[in-house]
């Protein structure tokens, strides 16, 4: 299955232009999908303690199954207002 | 009460459009602005800021702020705006803006969202510096 | 700091006037604002606000306040207008503004403020009512 | 001595227009002045306990003395904002 893949801030300068989205196998987890992230762009294994990640606009766990089609999207520590 | 206005604005906020909060039965109006300001925390100068916007979330989480606000501190009207994209100094970056019967709920309400704004709502600031490369600065 | 504004209005505060507060340093920028209601506290249709003031005094104790924010909250710049006359529904009768370089300051200075002026200047409020005589009512 | 006397809201509109101002023995206190226009206008005397007096702008005791020219004030509790 695949699942597109945004990051906001520092994440999409080291995210961009590399990658958009993610192949995974069906019923795959938040967490496995992070660890191919990791994989596939090891400048972000640094930032994993600070960030969080949402699916669809929601912070997901990481034990949360993913399904086709899915927006995953890498948020580092906010600086609004 | 379903017309607050929460808005993402491309380029600097004009403040007055967050006035439409008074109204004859809400006389306590309290409005907080945050302006571009020319030094950053640590005193380097500043030439200018971006923002950027998970925009649906951020939009939702203004209206989860709003609710929160009217259970806390009763019958307020409030109205949020943040900028996104390049700000120059002295622009308006966010206008937060609370209408009560009363001065008291008034302030309770415009504090509350601006702090839990910049708490949880998923939006990020680059500041752009006289000398030197920009950098990405968390409100934590 | 001795640049900050106070004044007595006769007639409608025009919000703006306190905007001056603002600069590259202040970042921060919390206003209040006291619109004339359609209500009185116990419910009654109120048409007008006429306000008196002694007007010295008044404006004594404006600067009075003003240094103690300063006093208490540091590096804050304060505006405080207020209006003197007949004023109608919807009118702006009285406008404080703060600014510092963090909002936490500006909120306190300001909150401080309108407090203080309704506890201590040497103002008084008639609220004319669509039915029946108007009556001059304290903050007490 | 002669002292003026001045008043606001609802003070004032007791006050008004009989009095302007008070002649008072010289070296008269605050208070003798309150006595003097207590017998004056006697409507004033209900309000004692919530009013303040001013001389020149500024609270005044009641044990505090008076001079040829002073401004009193009467001000009822207030109501600014």
């Amino acid at each position: 299955m695949n699942v597109r893949v945004i990051a906001f801030a520092n994440l999409r300068e080291i995210l961009e232009p590399s990658l958009r989205s993610l192949d995974l196998p069906q019923g795959a987890l938040v967490a496995e999908a992070w660890t191919e992230l990791e994989r596939l762009v090891p400048a972000l294994r640094a930032h994993r303690s600070s960030l969080r990640i949402a699916r669809n606009g929601r912070i997901a766990g990481s034990d949360e199954p993913l399904v086709d089609g899915d927006e995953l999207a890498l948020l580092p520590p906010v600086g609004g207002g | 009460m379903a017309d607050e206005f929460l808005a993402l604005v491309r380029g600097p906020v004009d403040p007055r459009c967050v006035d439409c909060v008074a109204n004859d039965a809400h006389g306590g109006v309290v409005t907080f602005l945050g302006v571009v300001r020319d030094r950053s925390d640590d005193g380097r100068a500043v030439v200018g800021l971006t923002y950027e916007a998970y925009e649906e979330p951020a939009l939702r989480e203004f209206g989860a702020i709003v609710s929160e606000a009217r259970r806390r501190f009763g019958d307020v009207r409030l109205a949020i705006a943040h900028a996104i994209g390049e700000l120059e100094v002295g622009d308006v970056a966010v206008a937060v803006a609370a209408a009560a019967a009363h001065r008291a709920a008034a302030f309770d309400a415009c504090r509350y969202a601006i702090d839990e704004l910049k708490r949880r709502a998923p939006i990020w600031k680059k500041e752009l510096y006289a000398v030197g490369d920009a950098r990405w600065k968390s409100n934590e």
